[in-house]
């Protein structure tokens, strides 16, 4: 088999990316919407450090910037996961549904 | 076969862990070794824990199978694989049949990072800790599909609450965690570590136990995490997740036969779990007691006898209630299996006297009785305590132990900042 | 044979658990997606992000493996499970999955892909991205050098970020209860 | 939270509106469940772990005791209710028996009053410990169960010793007793309140001062000696709202008014003064065994009865104190040898309808603890 590149990890991380936009675009159900998200930011992390790696052999071990991005976007998912539930929450509270094209509305 | 005796020597003589030796075999070898040694942990804890809560309740325990019901859990073990294995029709079939396996591999992989001596590891992750906490808190996600899974309430209530009490306590419980990580960075050669090796590695290089480092702050990290423990692994007092008065079972209501016994194994291993976390982090690992008020040759010899002395007693004492076994014909197989047992404990401890196996296994002893000391305490509070009520329960992890591990970890950082200046000054310290 | 002759740091089978992997992941992915019922998409997506994490060590940032096990797997994940709990579902698996422009998602997920392809086919060091494929680190500084870059005075690239992050947090945390409370 | 301490009935109907109902669970505790101590089967609605409301169903039990008694003689009557309150059958004798002698207008002599008082109160103890037992079990402390059977077991003893039978005794007779105390019953009496009251002491260092104990129970399922009094409640709970009320006292019947002993009452009314007025109660109980057991008098144990009982017509009302409050035995005779009406007021059914008033907008483990201090029993809910 071929030595694994940094190719590799960027076509992976194209195709879950493009599985999460998939899931954003066409599910209806807000916590699968929520959850394609979430595979969208971790398709970014895993080409981050991926580029990582490709840096560190060129600059050497402390070149871990995408690292560091890498953490900062899960932080930011964290966060993102935590205001969208409890929006997914409140809407559900109100509106007993949990389905994206229902909310079409600017007030409920 | 020369090659085997020849790598086995040398590991035997190496500084590395089976995992950092890198041979994919021999780490399997040792990954079988700790898990075997594992469920065995549990066989006699599942005894233990009857036997100990017997005896705090005025009764005997078990007592029929086996002398002093020592076969007990082998009993039971064969029960609940004989048993059906029900699924509830209206149950999410894949769900449930998977949630016992995700709680059983949290538990079991944690161990992958435990040192039970210097070279007694599978592996020695550069982020051991954090590899340990990340991977029990996955457990969670199994109680959680479990109690989902069942489609009935009273498994759905006792997943919620096992799946909010086992996350609010792990921030105390990271909190305490922290502390502990400052304080390795504060011997004069290493500039702080997650591996778990490093930290009992830190530990000796400090002489010092991390539970007397800045007194009375290592001992205040310490309490916070064997409360935050206890909860983490739905133990009375915290056992509201499968509280039975209350819940009947809480998540694994629907659950019999060998999948109720995986929860069960997980729920143990668990328990062994945090608590090498525990030793490891503040009691030392496999330090012996007195690492630094007892020093020399001789206290190196004393203490390497007492593994063996250990054995011994427990075969002088086995041998002691054979004799006061009836002398009935009725009870001769069973006189004669404890002194078997006997035997057995006696051999052990004869081995353990050998020069090569003692300097070897002295570490893993050390491990292990800390450990069991954890284990007795569990089965104690479980004899003693009511159980917390939910409100309760979550107003102990969010007001009383997560403040408390916020105060700890900034006192932890200012004393430790003061001493790293002090090594700073004197030059051995370098970021 | 004396302990130094103990190979250290052998290579890995990289490719065979790098595809191993990366299939654990997109079969992961292609079951978010799809299912109709939430839990087994959120069970679905935590296989995902596991796989994710043990690339992340081929990759030697066992740091970051670290975070992604007992952030996203442990904390996110539980999250999202327990939110799907409180909401019944039994309802939303009965509707329609899919909205009425999927195919127009469809089509639009594939221009990308397609943008994707001509890039990664026109780029001609693209095969060539790690030309030290067998260097290999030692991780033991791993952790200290994230840190470095976050914390210290020198280095710290990345201070003010981290801040930044921490005010996030804050904001989402009084965000999330302002939302979900019932009434404040 | 104002208006659920209330006395308004449950409307299941519509929901309390300071609830939101989107997330509503109701769960159906028992008929089989491990902490509502039998067969009692509780419609529960929560809000999360909240409780909005509940429903008490009973007659999983129901035997038609009372049915039964239209045709019995009254002595044949007698062993039947031994079996409704079954962990103080010797109260219920004593209540039934003494209902019958008013009808009849006969009086058990002194030295069988004695006897009864001693049983009676040695019951009380017995039904105490049960109690405590089950209740701290609920609570999640499994290990004063297994002290308190311990030492439970030495009463039964000496029921056993006394009439053969350890639960359901039926120790009494109408008119007096049957067999007179065995030899050395005196001792074995003695030897077991010197033997006790160190264990009650024991019990109290377990659970009085355990904190998670005090946080369980203080401040959980109060009830206002008002409240109390409306839905007529009697017992522990009653005097643990601090109404001093205990029928020994106010209405005495089989020698009572001889003996010196108080009334422990608490003020709060929630889960832990019914819990420190049951453990005072025991010791109360102790020291009336005491003067008892001292003072019995000699002298036949037998009153002068007919052999076959033809109270004349008429009705009676005769209640007494039980563990668990007030038991009350209507007997209406139409002059033949069977009673033409038996009802009976029992304790545990009247304390369960305070259940829902003093759940409401507690928690699910709230609730078990409440079922638990009330101290009822299925067989005496359901007859």
């Amino acid at each position: 088999m071929l030595d694994i590149s940094t190719l590799h990890y960027l076509v992976l991380g194209a195709a879950l990316f493009l599985l999460g936009v998939i899931g954003v675009l066409t599910r209806r159900n807000v916590v699968i919407v929520l959850m394609s998200i979430e595979l969208i930011l971790n398709a970014v992390n895993l080409n981050l450090v991926a580029f990582s790696r490709y840096w560190q052999g060129i600059h050497g071990p402390s070149a871990l910037h995408g690292q560091v991005f890498a953490i900062f976007i899960i932080t930011d998912a964290a966060a993102e996961a935590a205001v969208g539930l409890g929006i997914l929450i409140a809407f559900f509270r109100n509106k007993e549904t949990v389905n994206v094209d229902e909310v079409n509305l600017l007030k409920w | 076969m020369h090659g085997v005796v020849q790598y086995i020597q040398s590991y035997l003589e190496s500084n590395q862990t089976p995992g950092a030796a890198g041979n994919f075999f021999w780490a399997t070898v040792y990954i079988l070794l700790v898990f075997v040694g594992l469920s065995v942990a549990v066989i006699a804890m599942n005894w233990l824990e009857r036997k100990i809560l017997a005896h705090m309740q005025v009764r005997l325990g078990p007592m029929r199978v086996g002398p002093h019901g020592l076969l007990q859990p082998i009993a039971d073990a064969l029960k609940l694989l004989l048993k059906e294995d029900i699924i509830p029709a209206e149950a999410d079939k894949i769900v449930f049949w998977v949630a016992p396996f995700i709680v059983v591999l949290a538990a079991f992989t944690v161990f992958v990072v435990v040192p039970f001596g210097p070279t007694h590891a599978i592996t020695d992750m550069n982020i051991g800790i954090l590899f340990m906490l990340g991977v029990s808190s996955l457990s969670v996600l199994g109680i959680v599909t479990a109690g989902w899974a069942s489609n009935s309430h009273y498994p759905l209530i006792g997943a919620l609450r096992s799946s909010a009490q086992m996350v609010s306590y792990e921030v105390a419980m990271g909190l305490a965690v922290v502390s502990v990580i400052l304080m390795t960075s504060l011997n004069e050669a290493s500039t702080g570590t997650l591996s778990m090796i490093g930290i009992v590695q830190a530990q000796q290089a400090q002489q010092q136990w991390f539970v007397f480092k800045f007194f009375p702050l290592g001992l205040i990290g310490f309490f916070i995490f064997a409360v935050a423990m206890v909860a983490e692994t739905n133990r009375a007092p915290f056992d509201l997740p499968e509280a039975e008065s209350e819940l009947t079972a809480g998540f694994h209501t629907e659950y019999s036969g060998f999948r109720w016994s995986l929860f069960f194994l997980a729920e143990y291993s668990a328990m062994i779990a945090v608590s090498s976390i525990a030793v490891t982090l503040w009691l030392g690992g496999w330090l012996r007691p007195f690492p630094n008020a007892l020093q020399g040759s001789t206290w190196e010899l004393v203490f390497s006898l007492i593994p063996g002395l250990a054995f011994l007693f427990l075969a002088a004492m086995t041998f002691y209630s054979t004799v006061r076994m009836p002398k009935h014909p009725l009870f001769r197989v069973q006189t004669i299996g404890l002194a078997g047992f006997g035997a057995l404990l006696g051999l052990i401890g004869l081995i353990l006297f050998i020069p090569g196996v003692r300097m070897r296994v002295q570490d893993i002893f050390w491990f292990s009785a800390k450990v069991a000391g954890f284990m007795y305490l569990y089965i104690w509070y479980r004899g003693t305590f009511p159980r917390y009520r939910f409100d309760q329960l979550m107003k102990v992890g969010w007001k009383v132990l997560l403040p408390t591990g916020l105060a700890l970890l900034i006192l932890t950082a200012v004393v430790a900042m003061r001493s790293e200046l002090l090594a700073d000054v004197r030059g051995v310290w370098h970021p | 044979m004396n302990p130094a002759a103990l190979p250290t740091n052998p290579p890995v089978a990289t490719p065979f658990f790098f595809y191993l992997l990366a299939a654990v992941m997109i079969i992961g992915g292609i079951l978010v997606i799809t299912r109709k019922n939430a839990v087994h998409s959120a069970m679905a997506l935590i296989t995902t992000l596991l796989a994710q994490a043990a690339l992340y060590l081929m990759l030697y940032a066992p740091f970051v493996a670290g975070v992604q096990i007992i952030l996203y797997a442990g904390g996110i994940m539980v999250l999202f499970l327990f939110v799907i709990m409180l909401i019944s579902i039994e309802r939303t698996e009965k509707e329609r999955q899919f909205n009425k422009q999927w195919l127009v998602g469809i089509a639009a997920a594939a221009a990308l892909g397609g943008l994707f392809i001509a890039v990664y086919t026109t780029t001609t060091s693209g095969r060539t991205l790690f030309p030290e494929g067998k260097l290999t680190f030692a991780e033991g500084d791993n952790t200290q050098r994230i840190a470095g870059l976050l914390f210290d005075r020198a280095t710290g690239t990345y201070m003010f970020a981290f801040e930044i992050a921490s005010l996030l947090l804050l904001v989402a945390i009084i965000g999330a209860v302002v939302m979900a409370k019932k009434r404040i | 939270m104002t208006d659920s301490r209330s006395l308004s009935p449950l409307d299941l109907e519509t929901p309390d509106q300071t609830f939101l109902d989107a997330n509503e669970l109701v769960i159906n505790m028992g008929p089989q469940h491990p902490a509502t101590h039998g067969v009692l089967r509780v419609i529960l609605r929560l809000d999360g772990e909240k409780v909005m409301g509940l429903e008490c169903v009973i007659g999983y039990l129901h035997r038609g005791v009372e049915k039964i008694a239209e045709n019995r003689t009254y002595t044949m009557f007698n062993p039947y209710v031994d079996r409704m309150d079954y962990v103080a059958a010797v109260s219920n004798a004593l209540g039934y028996c003494e209902a019958v002698e008013k009808l009849l207008s006969v009086e058990a002599p002194p030295r069988a009053q004695y006897i009864r008082v001693i049983l009676t109160e040695l019951n009380r103890m017995a039904s105490h410990q049960l109690w405590l037992g089950t209740h701290a079990l609920d609570i999640g402390a499994i290990t004063p169960l297994f002290y308190t059977f311990r030492d439970r077991e030495e009463i039964l003893k000496i029921f056993e010793k006394y009439c053969g039978a350890r639960l359901t005794t039926h120790a009494f007779r109408i008119g007096g007793l049957q067999y007179e105390a065995y030899e050395g019953f005196e001792k074995d009496v003695k030897n077991f309140v010197s033997f006790v009251k160190p264990k009650i002491d024991e019990y109290e260092e377990l659970l009085t001062t355990n904190r998670i104990w005090l946080e369980r129970t203080k401040g959980v399922g109060v009830i206002s000696g008002k409240d109390c009094i409306a839905l007529g409640v009697t017992g522990p709970v009653l005097r643990a709202s601090g109404v001093q009320w205990d029928l020994r006292k106010a209405q005495p019947y089989a020698n009572y008014k001889n003996f010196d002993f108080e009334i422990p009452t608490g003020q709060n009314g929630d889960t832990y003064d019914r819990y420190v007025v049951r453990m005072a109660e025991m010791r109360q109980s102790l020291r009336i065994i005491e003067q008892a057991v001292e003072g019995i008098p000699e002298g036949p144990i037998m009153a002068k009865v007919p052999k076959v009982m033809k109270p004349p017509v008429g009705e009676v009302y005769h209640s007494i104190e039980a563990p668990k409050g007030e038991l009350g035995y209507f007997i209406v005779s139409d002059g033949s040898t069977q009673p033409y009406r038996v009802r009976v007021r029992p304790p545990s059914f009247v304390n369960l309808q305070a259940l829902e008033l003093m759940c409401r907008g507690q928690l699910v483990a709230d609730v078990i603890a409440v079922i638990g201090t009330l101290d009822i029993v299925l067989g005496e809910v359901d007859r």
